[in-house]
C-alpha cells in the first residue's frame, strides 16, 4: 500500500477538477494512497518567483515540509508547474549559500523527499505491465497520441525522468490500455504556446495549431496530456484556434489518467470527462474489433 | 623458571658457539637494575650469559653499526649470534628489510619476553644508591636495600614501551627459549595509547610540551647511536656541513629539526623498539615521536614495521591507485 | 663571490607594477653582489650585450636576471652568459613577470616580492657550481606514430634526410583521415591525388619500414636512446604472401560485415581490402564477423588463396625496436553526435555525418559518388548543413572551435551543386571561421556562385515527417523561426582527440589537456616540440587543424629531427644526480627508489660497496636526493644546499 | 586583498622575518605546476602576493624536511603543488611525493606546528585558474591564522612542564 504525499495545486481545484478526480480514482485502483497535503498553500508559482525566488521556494518547501511531517517520503503533484516549484525548493535547501535563510523560512530541511509528477508515479510505481492486466474496457481500435508538453521531462537533470527530447512513458501507458499509438509523434515535447494564450492568443494559434494539425494529420482521435496548462491550450481554446488558422479541429484532449480511469471501466461521469470542452464521447465507442490504423506522419501544413 | 630459562640458554650456545664468529647476549652488571651486552667468542665465557627483566638493550644496533657496515662480510664468514627479545627480532626484521644483513648473516636467540624493567621507575620508590641486589620472585621485584626487602610489582616499574607491547615473542627465531609470552595489548588503540593522549591535548599545549621537552635536549645523539636502525652514525646530516641541514647553535628549532630529521628517517621503518628513549640523559619521551609516525603508517597505509623480511618500507615505494590519501 | 643582477622592465609588463630600479638597488645591498642594474628589454640582443660587458667589467662569476619565467628565456640567457665565458649553470632567474608584475597592482608589495625573489635567486647562486655536459651517441632513427598526412609528410621529410624511419600506423592502411576524404578545400582537388603519391612512397622508401595495423606496447629509454615495442596485431593473413588481388574479398560469405571506411553507410566482408589505392595493399580479417573464427565451419578466403596467405592461428607479435626520437601524429576522431536528442540522436538514417558525406560524395564509396540517401537511395533535392555539432557546446564539454567544419560544409554544398545542379542546399551556422588563404573567397564563392543559402541561427529540432525531415531552426539576422523540409541533413561534427590518445600519452611520458589533445612545449616557441626530450608532435593530435597545417607541422616536426640527428652526439644534461662517495652508507635506497634504475653499485677496494649515478640514464627528478638519509647523493644544479638557501633567504 | 600591514607586536625576540608581512614558500614542480603558475600569470589572473615560489624539478624531490625547516625557521605557510598522478613527467616522481606529504601532513600537529600552514595540491600546466584558486585560497588561509610563531619559547618562559609519562 504505497503511502504517497498529493500536492493538488491550485488548478486541479478550479479549471482542471477532473483531472484532480480521474488521479484519486485511478490511483485508489491501483492502491496507492494519496495523502493530501492538510492545510497546502501556493506552490509559489510565476507571480512570486518572478518577484522573489527565496519567497518561491519557501512557498513550495513549506508544503513539503507538511509533508515530511506527514512521515510521507515521496510527493506527486499531477501539475507540472507545481512540480517545477517544489523541486525549485529542494534545490535552494540543498544550495549551501541559501539553505540556512531557507530552513529558518521553512522551519526544517526537505532533504531526501522525491517528488514526482502523476505520470512518472504511474509509469514507474505501477508500470504499463500492471496496467495492461487492470485494464476492463481496453480502448482498442483508438488512435491516442502522447503530448508530454516543455516541462515533464525537462530540463533532464532536474526532471531525471524519461528522454527529455523523445519520451515514451506515456506512450507505452496508453499502449497499455489498447489504444493504438502513432510511430512517431515528433511534437511529443514542443511548446504548447503556455501562458501566451493570455496574452498573444496567435502564438497559441499557431503552436497548439501545428500540434492539433500534426494529431489529426496521423489519424488521431484524441490527444492525452498531463498538464492543465496544455489541456487548456488544446482543449478549450481549440475553436480560437480554429478560428486562427481557418481550420475545422474536433479532437478531445483528455487527462492521461482520464484515459486511464476508462480503460479501468471507471464510469466516465466519475472521471469528469464530461468537463472536457470538446466533447470526448468517441473515446466510449467500443471498437474492441477493428485494430486502429495510424497514418504516417504526413499531411499538409496547416495554415 | 627464569634460573632453566638460561641454563637452556647456555647449553643451547655450548653446542653452537663452534659454529658461531660469536655470541651478542647480555650478562650482569655493576648496577643490579640493568645488565650489559657481551661478546662471547670462547666458551669459558657462556656463562656470563644472563635473562631476565634487565635484559633492555636491544642487540641488533651491533651488527650495522660502522665497522661492520664498512666491510661486508666475507662470504666463509661464520654466522653471529645474537639474543633477541620480541621488539629487538623485529628491528633484525627490518636490518634484513633494507638488506644491512642478510638472514644467514645471523643466528636468532629468540627470548619470549615478560617486560623490561625501566631503572628511573624503580628510582623514583628507593634510591638508586642503596640497591645492593635485584631479584624476580614471581611477578614481582624483590629489592634488596640493606635495610627490608622491598618488593614491587613489575607492572609498576616496566619501560613505557613494553606497556603497550603486541609482539613480546620473537617474529623471526632460529631457536626459541622459554615459554611464549602474553601480549600486553592487541589493538592498535592501546599500543599508541600515549600517542593517542597527546593528540587529544590542544595544538598550543603540545607546542608548549615539545619546546620544554626538547628544550632540555643536549643533541648528544645518544638516541641516534643507539638505534638499530640509524646506519648513518658520523655521516649523519645533523652532524655535516655538507649539505648544510642544520647548524651547531644552541636553539629550540634546531632541535626541534633534529628531532624531525630522526623522526622522518624513521617513519615507516621504526619498530619501535624504545631503545632511544632508554638511553635519553635528559628523560625525553623522543619514543613517542616515532611511535605518532608508526601509527600514521599503520592507520593509513596499514603497514606495521619489521614484521615481514620481504616487505619494502612504505616511503620506499608507492601505489598508484590510492587516490584517497 | 661576485654576482651581478639585471632586473628586466621588459617594457612596462614588469615596470608597469614593479618599481625595477628599487629591486636593483636593493640587490646591490645583498651580500656578494657586486653589479646590479635594471634594463628595458634584457632578452634582446643589446639586453645580453650588457651582460655580457658587466661579465668582463666586473669580473661576474654568477648572474641572476629578475624578468620572466625560466621556462621560457632560461636557455637564451644561458647562452648569453656562456658566450662571456661564464659556465652557463652560474646563472639563475627570479620570475617577476608571470609570478610578480601580471598577477597583481599593488606596486609596494609586488616590489617587495619581487626583492624577495632577488634575494633567494641570489641565495641559490651562491652554491651553483660550474656543471658540464658529456656526450652521448644519437641512434639515427626515427620512430612516427600514426600514418596520417602529418604522418606521412614527418616521415617522407625525414627518409628523404638520409633517417631510417620506423611508422606505426593502428589502422590497416594509412592515409588517416585523409584517405576517405572525396575533395580537399579550398582548391576542391581530389585527396588521393595528393595523398595517394606520398603514401605510395611511404611504402617504396627502403629506409621508411611501416607496420600498419600495429600499435605501441611500450616506449623506455630516453632522448637519442629510446626503446619500442611494437604489438603487430594479427590480421589473420600473411602479409609476406598476400599480393592485395581481393580474390578472397569475392568470394567471402560473411557479407554483412562493418565497413568501418566508409563510416558505416555500406557492408562489406568479413575479410576486407578497405579501398583501391590503400597501402599496404593486404586484405585482413575481421575476427568479429568471419564465420570460420566465430566456431563456424568455412574457410572460403583459405582454399581459393592463389598463395595460400590467410592463417587462421595467427597471433599478435610483439617486435623490439630501438630509435633516437619519436614524432606522435595520431590524428583525431570525430565527435559522436547521438548525444544531441534535438537532431534524433541518431535514430534518424538520413542525418549523417560530414565524413559520411565525403564517403557518399566520393567515387570509391559506397555509392560510386552518386549522391543518394542511406535510407531510401532517393537522390535528395533539399540538402541541409548544420555546423558546430560538437564543437562551441560547453553542454557536451567541447567549448572548443574545431576549425575545419566550416570550410569542409562549403566544400560539400559545392559538390553537391556539381553532383546535382537542381538541388537546394542550405547551411545554418553561428559564425564562418574561414581563416587560411583563399579560405573566405570559398565560402563567398559557395554562397554567391553555387547559390548555398546560408542561414544564421541554430537548429532546435530535426523529426521525420513522411518521408522527408522537417529541420526547425532559428534565422537570427531576420529574427524568425524557420523551417526547412530536407531530404538529407549533413552534421558537421567537431574534431577530439582521437581515442586512446590519453593512454599513449602516458606511455610516451608527454602531458596532455583535458581533452585529450597533447601539451606542446610552448604554443609559440616550441609549437611541435613536447616537454619531454626527443618527443615531437605533429598534426590534428596537437589540437584541431586542416591538412595544410597538419602537413607544415609534420615537416616542422621532421626538421626538429634531422637538426637533433645533425649531430652524432648529443649533450647529456648535466642536471643529474651525484654520488658523494664519502657520505654513502650503501643503504641502497637510492636504487631501490629511482624510476629510471639510473644508480647502480660501485666496488670499491676491500670489497666495500658505493651508489653510483649513470649521467646519461638519470633524468634528474631528485627521488633518490629527497630519499638519501645522509644526503649522500645531490642532484646537480637543485641540490639540498641550494633548495635550503632559497629557503633561509625567506627565514631571514 | 593584501595584508601588507606589519604583524602585531610580535615578542621582542622574534628575527626581522616578522616585520615583512606574511610569507608563504611555494615549492612548485617546474614540468605541471611552474607551468600552471606562469599559465595563471599570462591570463592576469589575480593573486595575493605572499607567495615565494621554488622551482625544483620534480614533487618527488620533495624531502618533508624542507618543509620541517620552513616552518620551524618561522615561514608563514608551505604549498607543495606537482603533476596530477599519472600525469608526472618522471613517471612517479609525484606518487612518492602524495605519501611522504599525507604522513608528513598529519605528523605535523602532533610536534605542536598547525598543520593547516602547509598544503599539497596537484595543479596541471594549463590550469592557470585553479593555480590561482590554490593561491587565493591558501593564502587567506596563513593570513586568518596569521604569522607563524615558530617554536621559539617565548623569552623567559623556561617553566617545566611534566612530561606526564613517567
Amino acid at each position: 500500500m504505497k503511502r504517497v504525499a498529493y500536492y493538488k495545486g491550485c488548478s486541479l481545484e478550479g479549471l482542471a477538477a477532473e483531472y484532480d478526480r480521474s488521479t484519486r480514482m485511478v490511483c485508489e485502483a491501483f492502491g496507492i494512497e494519496l495523502v493530501e497535503i492538510p492545510d497546502w498553500n501556493c506552490c509559489g508559482s510565476t507571480p512570486a518567483h518572478s518577484y522573489d525566488p527565496l519567497l518561491s521556494a519557501a512557498l513550495a518547501g513549506r508544503n513539503l515540509a507538511i509533508a515530511a511531517d506527514n512521515g510521507c517520503d515521496m510527493v506527486m503533484s499531477p501539475c507540472p508547474g507545481c512540480l517545477k516549484s517544489l523541486k525549485g525548493a529542494q534545490e535552494t535547501c540543498e544550495d549551501p549559500a541559501q539553505r540556512k535563510a531557507f530552513v529558518d523560512l521553512v522551519g526544517r530541511d526537505v532533504d531526501g523527499l522525491k517528488t514526482v509528477s502523476l505520470l512518472q508515479l504511474l509509469y514507474e510505481e505501477v508500470g504499463p505491465q500492471a496496467l495492461q492486466k487492470a485494464v476492463r474496457r481496453p480502448l482498442t481500435g483508438h488512435v491516442l497520441v502522447p503530448y508530454y508538453g516543455c516541462l515533464l521531462t525537462r530540463p533532464a537533470e532536474k526532471a531525471k525522468f524519461d528522454d527529455p527530447e523523445n519520451p515514451i512513458s506515456m506512450d507505452r501507458l496508453i499502449e497499455a490500455t489498447g489504444a493504438t499509438v502513432p510511430r512517431d509523434f515528433p511534437y511529443k515535447t514542443e511548446c504548447c504556446g503556455a501562458t501566451y494564450g493570455v496574452t498573444r492568443n496567435d502564438f497559441v494559434g499557431k503552436l497548439s495549431g501545428r500540434i492539433l494539425d500534426m494529431s489529426q494529420g496521423l489519424g488521431a482521435e484524441a490527444i492525452v496530456v498531463a498538464c492543465p496548462l496544455c489541456q487548456q491550450n488544446l482543449d478549450m481554446r481549440q475553436d480560437q484556434i480554429n478560428k486562427y488558422s481557418k481550420s475545422a479541429f474536433h479532437l478531445p484532449v483528455p487527462y492521461i489518467s482520464q484515459v486511464i480511469g476508462l480503460a479501468l471501466g471507471i464510469e466516465p461521469k466519475v472521471l469528469g470527462l464530461d468537463k472536457l470542452c470538446v466533447p470526448a464521447d468517441i473515446l466510449l465507442e467500443d471498437r474492441s474489433g477493428e485494430d486502429g490504423q495510424a497514418r504516417q506522419p504526413g499531411g499538409v501544413a496547416a495554415g | 623458571m627464569l634460573e632453566n630459562d638460561r641454563n637452556q640458554l647456555h647449553k643451547l650456545v655450548e653446542e653452537a658457539l663452534p659454529e658461531l664468529d660469536m655470541m651478542i647476549g647480555w650478562a650482569e652488571s655493576c648496577d643490579p637494575l640493568q645488565t650489559t651486552p657481551v661478546f662471547i667468542r670462547d666458551a669459558k665465557s657462556i656463562s656470563k650469559l644472563t635473562l631476565g627483566p634487565f635484559c633492555s638493550q636491544n642487540l641488533a644496533g651491533y651488527l650495522v653499526k660502522p665497522p661492520a657496515l664498512d666491510a661486508p662480510p666475507k662470504p666463509d664468514a661464520k654466522p653471529i649470534g645474537i639474543c633477541v627479545k620480541g621488539c629487538d627480532s623485529r628491528s633484525l626484521v627490518a636490518l634484513i628489510q633494507e638488506k644491512f644483513i642478510t638472514r644467514d648473516r645471523v643466528r636468532i636467540f629468540g627470548i619470549p619476553c615478560r617486560g623490561t624493567v625501566d631503572f628511573r621507575k624503580v628510582a623514583q620508590r628507593v634510591p638508586l644508591a642503596n640497591v645492593k641486589s635485584a631479584t624476580m620472585e614471581g611477578d614481582s621485584l624483590v629489592i634488596d636495600d640493606s635495610g627490608t626487602p622491598l618488593r614491587l610489582d613489575l607492572e609498576e616499574v616496566l619501560a613505557r614501551k613494553c606497556l603497550g607491547c603486541r609482539y613480546p615473542n620473537p617474529v623471526i627465531q632460529d631457536v626459541v627459549i622459554g615459554q611464549e609470552a602474553k601480549p600486553r595489548s592487541s589493538s592498535l588503540a592501546a599500543t599508541y595509547r600515549d600517542v593517542a593522549a597527546m593528540d587529544a591535548k590542544p595544538l598550543e599545549e603540545r607546542l608548549a610540551f615539545w619546546q620544554s621537552e626538547l628544550d632540555r635536549c643536549i643533541r648528544c645523539y645518544a638516541c641516534r647511536n643507539a638505534c638499530p636502525l640509524c646506519v648513518c652514525q658520523d655521516r649523519c646530516i645533523v652532524e655535516t656541513r655538507e649539505p648544510r641541514w642544520l647548524t651547531q647553535r644552541v636553539g629550540i628549532p634546531e632541535k626541534f629539526l633534529f628531532h624531525f630529521i630522526h623522526a622522518m628517517h624513521l617513519a615507516g621503518r621504526c619498530t619501535g623498539c624504545g631503545e632511544c628513549e632508554r638511553v635519553c640523559p635528559m628523560d625525553i619521551p623522543v619514543t613517542l615521536i616515532k611511535e605518532k609516525l608508526n601509527k600514521i603508517m599503520e592507520e593509513m597505509l596499514g603497514y606495521s614495521a619489521g614484521l615481514d623480511p620481504e616487505a619494502v618500507p612504505p616511503l620506499l615505494t608507492f601505489n598508484p591507485g590510492e587516490t584517497e590519501i | 663571490m661576485r654576482i651581478g643582477v639585471f632586473v628586466c622592465n621588459c617594457g612596462t609588463n614588469i615596470a608597469g607594477t614593479v618599481d625595477t630600479a628599487k629591486v636593483a638597488s636593493e640587490a646591490l645591498a645583498f651580500a656578494d653582489v657586486v653589479y646590479a642594474t635594471n634594463y628595458m628589454y634584457t632578452c634582446s640582443e643589446p639586453g645580453q650585450q650588457e651582460i655580457q660587458r658587466a661579465i668582463g667589467e666586473y669580473g661576474l662569476q654568477g648572474v641572476v636576471v629578475a624578468a620572466c619565467s625560466p621556462r621560457m628565456h632560461e636557455p637564451t640567457f644561458r647562452r648569453a652568459v656562456e658566450k662571456a665565458g661564464l659556465n652557463k649553470y652560474m646563472f639563475e632567474m627570479a620570475n617577476i613577470r608571470e609570478h610578480v608584475s601580471w598577477i597583481g597592482n599593488d606596486r609596494e608589495a609586488n616590489t617587495r616580492k619581487a626583492v624577495d625573489l632577488v634575494r633567494m635567486a641570489v641565495g641559490k647562486l651562491r652554491f651553483n657550481q660550474p656543471l658540464f655536459s658529456s656526450k652521448m651517441p644519437v641512434n639515427k632513427r626515427l620512430l612516427v606514430i600514426g600514418g596520417g598526412v602529418a604522418g606521412i609528410q614527418a616521415a617522407l621529410d625525414c627518409a628523404d634526410g638520409g633517417v631510417d624511419v620506423v611508422m606505426v600506423e593502428r589502422k590497416q592502411y594509412i592515409g588517416g583521415k585523409m584517405a576517405q576524404l572525396d575533395k580537399t578545400f579550398p582548391t576542391i582537388d581530389c585527396s588521393s591525388c595528393i595523398l595517394g603519391p606520398k603514401m605510395v612512397d611511404v611504402s617504396q622508401k627502403e629506409n621508411i619500414t611501416l607496420y600498419a595495423a600495429s600499435e605501441i606496447e611500450s616506449i623506455s629509454g630516453y632522448i637519442g636512446n629510446f626503446t619500442v615495442e611494437i604489438r603487430k596485431k594479427t590480421t589473420y593473413v600473411n602479409w609476406d604472401a598476400c599480393t592485395g588481388c581481393g580474390a578472397c574479398m569475392e568470394k567471402c560469405p560473411a557479407k554483412k560485415a562493418e565497413d568501418y571506411f566508409n563510416e558505416g553507410l555500406g557492408t562489406a566482408r568479413a575479410i576486407n581490402i578497405p579501398f583501391p589505392q590503400a597501402i599496404p595493399k593486404k586484405a585482413v580479417i575481421d575476427a568479429q564477423f568471419c564465420r570460420q573464427l566465430n566456431g563456424k565451419k568455412c574457410g572460403v578466403c583459405a582454399k581459393i588463396c592463389p598463395v595460400k596467405a590467410i592463417d587462421f592461428e595467427m597471433k599478435d607479435t610483439i617486435v623490439t625496436e630501438k630509435v633516437g626520437a619519436i614524432i606522435a601524429a595520431t590524428g583525431y576522431d570525430l565527435f559522436d553526435h547521438s548525444v544531441y536528442g534535438e537532431y534524433g540522436a541518431g535514430r534518424l538514417p538520413d542525418v549523417i555525418t560530414g565524413i559520411q558525406y565525403e564517403r557518399i560524395l566520393s567515387a570509391s564509396g559506397p555509392y560510386g559518388g552518386h549522391i543518394r540517401r542511406p535510407s531510401d537511395g532517393k537522390e535528395p533535392t533539399e540538402i541541409v548543413f548544420i555546423s558546430c555539432v560538437g564543437s562551441r557546446d560547453q553542454s557536451v564539454g567541447r567549448p572548443y572551435c574545431s576549425g575545419v567544419c566550416c570550410m569542409y560544409i562549403a566544400k560539400q554544398a559545392i559538390l553537391t551543386r556539381d553532383h546535382l545542379p537542381e538541388s537546394n542546399s542550405y547551411v545554418f551556422y553561428m559564425d564562418i571561421r574561414a581563416p587560411g588563404k583563399n579560405y573566405d573567397e570559398f565560402v563567398r564563392r559557395a554562397q554567391e556562385e553555387y547559390g548555398v543559402q546560408y542561414i544564421r541561427g541554430r537548429v532546435g529540432k530535426i523529426y521525420q515527417r513522411g518521408d522527408r525531415m522537417v529541420v526547425q531552426g532559428a534565422d537570427t539576422l531576420l529574427g524568425v523561426q524557420v523551417e526547412v523540409e530536407a531530404d538529407l541533413v549533413v552534421l558537421a561534427t567537431g574534431v577530439e582527440s582521437s581515442s586512446g590518445a590519453g593512454e599513449l600519452a602516458e606511455k610516451l611520458r608527454i602531458s596532455y589537456d583535458q581533452y585529450g589533445f597533447y601539451m606542446e612545449s610552448h604554443p609559440k616557441l616550441r609549437p611541435v616540440e613536447t616537454n619531454t626530450a626527443g618527443v615531437y608532435l605533429a598534426g590534428a593530435c596537437q589540437g584541431p587543424k586542416d591538412i595544410p597545417s597538419s602537413v607544415a607541422q609534420g615537416s616542422a616536426a621532421a626538421s626538429k629531427v634531422q637538426s637533433l640527428f645533425a649531430h652524432d652526439m648529443i649533450e647529456t644534461n648535466p642536471q643529474v644526480a651525484l654520488v658523494n662517495e664519502r657520505n654513502c652508507i650503501a643503504c641502497g635506497k637510492c636504487i631501490q627508489v629511482c624510476p629510471f634504475g639510473a644508480i647502480q653499485w660501485k666496488e670499491l677496494r676491500g670489497g666495500i660497496k658505493k651508489a653510483e649515478v649513470l649521467p646519461s640514464v638519470c633524468q634528474g627528478c631528485g627521488v633518490c636526493n629527497a630519499t638519501c638519509p645522509p644526503k649522500a647523493v645531490q642532484l646537480q644544479h637543485a641540490t639540498d644546499n641550494q633548495i635550503l638557501a632559497e629557503v633561509n633567504e625567506l627565514c631571514a | 586583498m593584501t595584508d601588507s600591514s606589519p604583524r602585531s607586536s610580535a615578542p621582542a625576540d622574534e628575527t626581522a622575518a616578522t616585520k615583512q608581512g606574511i610569507k608563504i614558500v611555494g615549492f612548485l614542480c617546474n614540468w605541471c605546476s611552474y607551468g600552471g603558475a606562469d599559465t595563471a600569470g599570462v591570463c592576469r589572473f589575480k593573486q595575493p602576493t605572499d607567495l615565494r615560489v621554488v622551482r625544483i624539478p620534480c614533487t618527488g624531490r620533495m624531502d618533508p624536511l624542507f618543509i620541517a625547516k620552513s616552518l620551524i625557521y618561522g615561514v608563514d605557510g608551505v604549498l607543495v603543488s606537482g603533476c596530477h598522478p599519472r600525469d608526472c613527467h618522471y613517471a612517479v616522481g609525484n606518487f612518492y611525493a602524495r605519501r611522504r606529504m599525507e604522513a608528513f601532513k598529519a605528523f605535523l600537529p602532533f610536534m605542536g606546528i598547525d598543520t593547516q600552514r602547509f598544503k599539497y595540491t596537484w595543479v596541471s600546466a594549463s590550469e592557470g585558474q585553479q593555480w590561482q584558486k590554490v593561491v587565493t585560497e591558501f593564502s587567506e588561509q596563513i593570513h586568518r591564522l596569521g604569522p607563524n610563531p615558530g617554536v621559539r619559547l617565548r623569552s623567559g618562559d623556561n617553566s617545566k612542564v611534566s612530561s606526564g609519562l613517567r
